[in-house]
């Protein structure tokens, strides 16, 4: 069963990848009010056009780390995702911990960014890399919190623990406020939109300004594998991961993260990005003082109610 | 699978001692800082293989943001962060190897003719939500006071850190160090009547 | 893996931490020396409570303990370089040859 | 096999393009960016076809080199709306001026599947500051600190403008083909962080046709929303500037969607302010003349390196992307020996060093 379940998170994170890809190559054209001419084979077309240039280099990079982050980030989008129960008693890694696990996962995407920026050694991958660090911390505890009041009501740190407690009342419903705090940090985790404070335009790309060919397209199919890993984890916490009725759960689990997953790509299309200082302040006196809020409100429900 | 245990623990604990190690022989600050990571990383995952996932897992994370922190730190303050001229900065070496190397080989022979309990943790105890229970039930005073002393430093740290004191900016008057000990201030000087801050624009 | 071998490995890990605490001039090195010292702590903490408590929470309480010291020690340090290197700009330990000021 | 069936597939994608922008051509890059058979990318070494667009002055071709140089093998060098600047290719290639994306779009074509050779560099691939075999190790530099290891000058210590800690900035020169400034635009920046401490104008922007009129006006918007991340909404309004009429009801909806995003309060008010207006009132004011109405133009009162200093570098992208190029280059006198007004601020500016030549680091020539 563990076999089955390692496999499927392989084939999930290749396939929400392909599916984000072409989803974020139609929303950037509806936003542009472009005719949609997006074709499933496209995100090949472009994989094939990264892999037939060169991998270039910089002087005296880190190269080691450099190399090594677009392979980190995507191990960690696949660690992340192998807590999640993926239909009844199918769980890749069945922890107890899970919860912890996934937190260990957003800290070390803040890691492997920033060395990303670093080790390019140049100065727009630098500073790319600082921004995201000042801006993915604080939204990391951020999910923190929300996480553990979704833990709350399972009274257990382990994923398949919070779907299963979850058969009466999605934790959407119970919890409103943590679903929404949950996808700006997946948004942040991948560097989209509104929270792109690493590759984003105004700094020629940012961390993967001088990453080119081979390792662009590694690192550009990481963002996406780990987008589609945070869809299946939002899916599985606050929508009742495989709990539906008459379909089978590994579809329902599909079906709700396929949801989530267009979510978060229209969100990054729609919504404008504020400067990184401004933003700080946002997070640290309205978004953090907002999942306190959600952990005490959760907590009072349990009492009252549980 | 007691021979999968061992061979992971054999790994991990290699990469734990010689990250370790490398920390204190790399050039490059942040390359020291994710060693460290590293080695920290190792050991929150022999933890896991002692039968303690949560306090494993907390590890990793918990050490994942602050040697992040850590490696910001080492930008900020190292005039060589990437290690791009080749440095060492290190005082009573000698001395230092000898107290690494004694307190090393003291601890093992300590380890060694001790006579050590053996009562192993049941793997299918419930060992995190034993934690919890007892957290936030017999310890609770010991948790708590943890959880204020981190308060207590928080707001410590942001007073010391912060430049506005209470009698006047913290850099006023503020004199930078010479090359030697004792020398005259290298770099910028002081500014004449105080103030470490030049004008604004 | 027993509790011996455990142990040495932690036993490694402060040796090294000493050596870079002693040895270290820069501020955030010397740092960087104490945590490794605490990382084998730790380890050791968990590997007693591993092999000799046979599962009584206590034993992990006492690592979540040195857990708290770490993030203390991290937090009053980095507060401690920032305070000195405004009022000395130094971040070496030479630098410092009093603590007035 | 192998190999041609991913040349095959990577053909029947988009050509990406990185335009290095001269006189008179921002717009008809912003049109061409539209077409589907190109995509226009912010970097370098994410192009195969460096398009260069309109005349340059003679001092930026050395930087043009620098920049040919960053594209990834295999690449190849068009001219568009201009004789070729830098003998590169043998004949080098030049657009027809009315269908740049064919052209562009045969020479990728040439380049990936008939073995058109690529370009080899322009620069020889040496350091630019001479450290090979210099001190202790080599490395160039002497001791731990000072000197230039591999051409790179050590940061030293300065102010912190917003809380005093002194830690180390850095110089370095931005421009003038960095896609997020007005093309020309060369700049000294030295930053903490990402805080701008210093700048200093190298060279003005390259004067640019069309700097009025609704459309001008939109291209400008879509600058200032690509900044804002906003990229589907920035075409949007690039494919409204290049339609001729009949586009008031589009700028009507496009502005509701850019209002929905939340793009109004992502500018910070009071964001370089000059002459009473802040970058949302000069957003808004374009917005009124892209709706065909007038909005009165305010002359500035500052120059552009006494409004830099203290904007963290997205904050400064906005503020430079919300002047028209005439107003911008009006605000950008070129000091030739440093006067008295500045001097006291080049003091406390670290010694620039020179970057010229460093042919594989981007921040001179993007």
């Amino acid at each position: 069963m563990q076999a089955v379940a390692i496999l499927s998170v392989l084939l999930l994170l290749l396939f929400g990848a392909w599916l984000a890809a072409i989803l974020d190559r139609a929303g950037n054209a509806l936003v542009a009010g472009d005719r949609v001419r997006t074709a499933a084979v496209r995100p090949l077309h472009d994989l094939a056009a990264h892999l037939s240039r060169q991998t270039t280099t910089t002087e005296a990079p880190d190269r080691l780390n450099w190399r090594l982050a677009p392979v980190a980030y995507l191990a960690l989008a696949a660690l992340g995702l192998s807590v999640v129960p993926l239909a009844p008693g199918v769980v890749a890694a069945d922890f107890d911990a899970g919860i912890v696990l996934w937190g260990a996962c957003e800290a070390l995407t803040v890691v492997v960014v920033f060395l990303h920026g670093w080790s390019a050694n140049s100065e727009f991958p630098l500073i790319g890399g600082y921004r995201y660090v000042a801006i993915g911390l604080p939204v990391m505890l951020i999910s923190m919190f929300v996480l553990i009041a979704a833990a709350l009501p399972a009274e257990s740190l382990s994923v398949a623990a919070i779907v299963e407690s979850q058969r009466e009342i999605w934790n959407v419903v119970r919890q409103p406020i943590g679903l929404p705090l949950f996808l700006l940090l997946g948004l942040s985790l991948t560097l989209r939109g509104p929270f792109d404070y690493a590759d984003s335009d105004d700094l020629i790309g940012g961390t993967r300004a001088e990453a080119s060919g081979a390792q662009l397209a590694a690192w550009q199919f990481a963002r996406l594998a780990m987008l589609a890993s945070v869809s299946v984890m939002a899916s599985a916490v606050f929508l009742g991961g495989y709990l539906g009725p008459v379909l089978p759960g590994a579809l329902w689990l599909i079906l709700k993260s396929g949801v989530v997953l267009a979510v978060l790509i229209a969100a990054g299309h729609l919504l404008a990005r504020m400067p990184p200082s401004r933003m700080m302040t946002f997070i640290w006196t309205v978004l953090l003082p907002l999942s306190f809020l959600d952990l005490v409100l959760v907590g009072a429900e349990l009492l009252i109610w549980g | 699978m007691g021979l999968i245990d061992d061979a992971a623990f054999l790994l991990l604990s290699t990469v734990a001692i010689l990250s370790g190690w490398r920390v204190f022989a790399t050039d490059s600050m942040v390359r020291a800082s994710f060693l460290l990571m590293m080695s920290f990383i190792a050991v929150g995952l022999i933890m896991l293989l002692l039968a303690a996932p949560y306090i494993g897992l907390a590890t990793v994370f918990m050490m994942a943001v602050e040697m992040m922190v850590m490696a910001l730190f080492m930008v900020m303050f190292m005039m060589n962060p990437a290690g791009l001229n080749p440095m060492m900065m290190v005082h009573q070496h000698q001395l230092a190897i000898g107290a690494g190397v004694f307190a090393f080989v003291g601890l093992t022979a300590a380890v060694l003719f001790t006579d050590l309990p053996d009562d192993r943790v049941d793997p299918g105890a419930p060992v995190v939500h034993d934690l919890g229970v007892e957290l936030l039930g017999n310890s609770m005073l010991i948790f708590e006071t943890a959880g204020v002393t981190l308060l207590a430093t928080m707001v410590g740290a942001v007073v010391l850190s912060s430049r506005s004191g209470r009698f006047g900016a913290a850099d006023e008057g503020s004199r930078p160090p010479g090359l030697e000990v004792g020398g005259e201030p290298a770099g910028r000087q002081p500014v004449q009547g105080g103030g470490g801050h030049h004008h604004h624009h | 893996m027993t509790l011996t071998t455990v142990l040495i490995v932690a036993a490694a890990l402060i040796g090294i931490g000493l050596y870079g605490a002693l040895s270290q001039q820069s501020f955030v090195m010397l740092m960087m020396g104490l945590e490794l010292m605490l990382n084998g702590t730790l380890l050791a903490a968990i590997g007693f409570w591993s092999y000799g408590l046979g599962g009584a929470p206590e034993g992990q309480l006492m690592a979540i303990i040195v857990m708290a010291v770490m993030a203390v020690d991290m937090a009053v340090g980095f507060a401690l370089i920032v305070a000195v290197y405004r009022k000395r700009q130094a971040d070496v330990t030479e630098s410092l040859t009093t603590l007035k000021n | 096999m192998a190999v041609a069936a991913l040349r095959r597939l990577a053909l029947r994608g988009p050509v990406p393009v990185h335009a290095a922008i001269g006189t008179d051509a921002l717009a008809a890059v912003d049109d061409l960016s539209l077409d589907p058979r190109i995509s226009v990318q912010q970097s370098p070494r994410h192009a195969a076809i460096l398009l260069v667009a309109g005349p340059l002055r003679d001092e930026d071709r050395s930087d043009l080199c620098r920049l040919h140089d960053q594209l990834p093998h295999p690449r190849a060098t068009v001219f568009w709306r201009t004789d070729p600047a830098i003998q590169i290719a043998d004949p080098p290639v030049v657009s027809v001026e009315d269908d740049a994306a064919a052209t562009i779009a045969s020479v990728y074509r040439s380049l990936i599947e008939e073995g058109r050779p690529s370009e080899p560099d322009l620069q020889p691939d040496t350091p630019p500051n001479p450290w090979r075999g210099k001190g202790d190790h080599g490395q160039g530099g002497e001791g731990m600190m000072g000197g230039t290891p591999y051409g790179r000058p050590m940061a030293m210590t300065g102010d912190d403008l917003r809380d005093g800690l002194q830690l180390d900035p850095y110089t370095a020169e931005f421009g003038p083909f960095l896609p997020v400034f007005p093309p020309g635009l060369k700049l000294r920046i030295t930053l903490q962080g990402d805080v701008i401490q210093f700048a200093k104008v190298l060279r003005p922007p390259l004067p640019q046709e069309e700097q009025s009129g609704p459309s001008a006006a939109l291209r400008r918007i879509a600058r200032q929303l690509r900044l804002l991340g906003l990229t589907g909404q920035a075409a949007r309004a690039l494919r409204l500037a290049s339609v001729g009429d009949g586009k008031a009801a589009g700028v009507r909806r496009l502005r509701r969607l850019v209002k929905w995003s939340g793009s109004g309060q992502a500018i910070p008010p009071g964001l370089g302010r000059v002459g009473g207006a802040d970058v949302r009132d000069r957003l808004a004011a374009w917005w009124e003349v892209a709706s065909g109405e007038t909005a009165e133009a305010r002359a500035p009162d500052r120059t552009l390196v006494d409004l830099l200093p203290g904007l963290e570098w997205s904050e400064a992208m906005l503020v430079l992307n919300s002047f028209d190029i005439a107003t911008l280059t009006g605000m950008c006198p070129i000091e030739k020996r440093e006067d008295k007004a500045h001097s006291e601020e080049e003091k406390d500016a670290p010694e620039p060093h020179d970057h010229d030549g460093h042919q594989d680091q981007m921040r001179g020539a993007a």
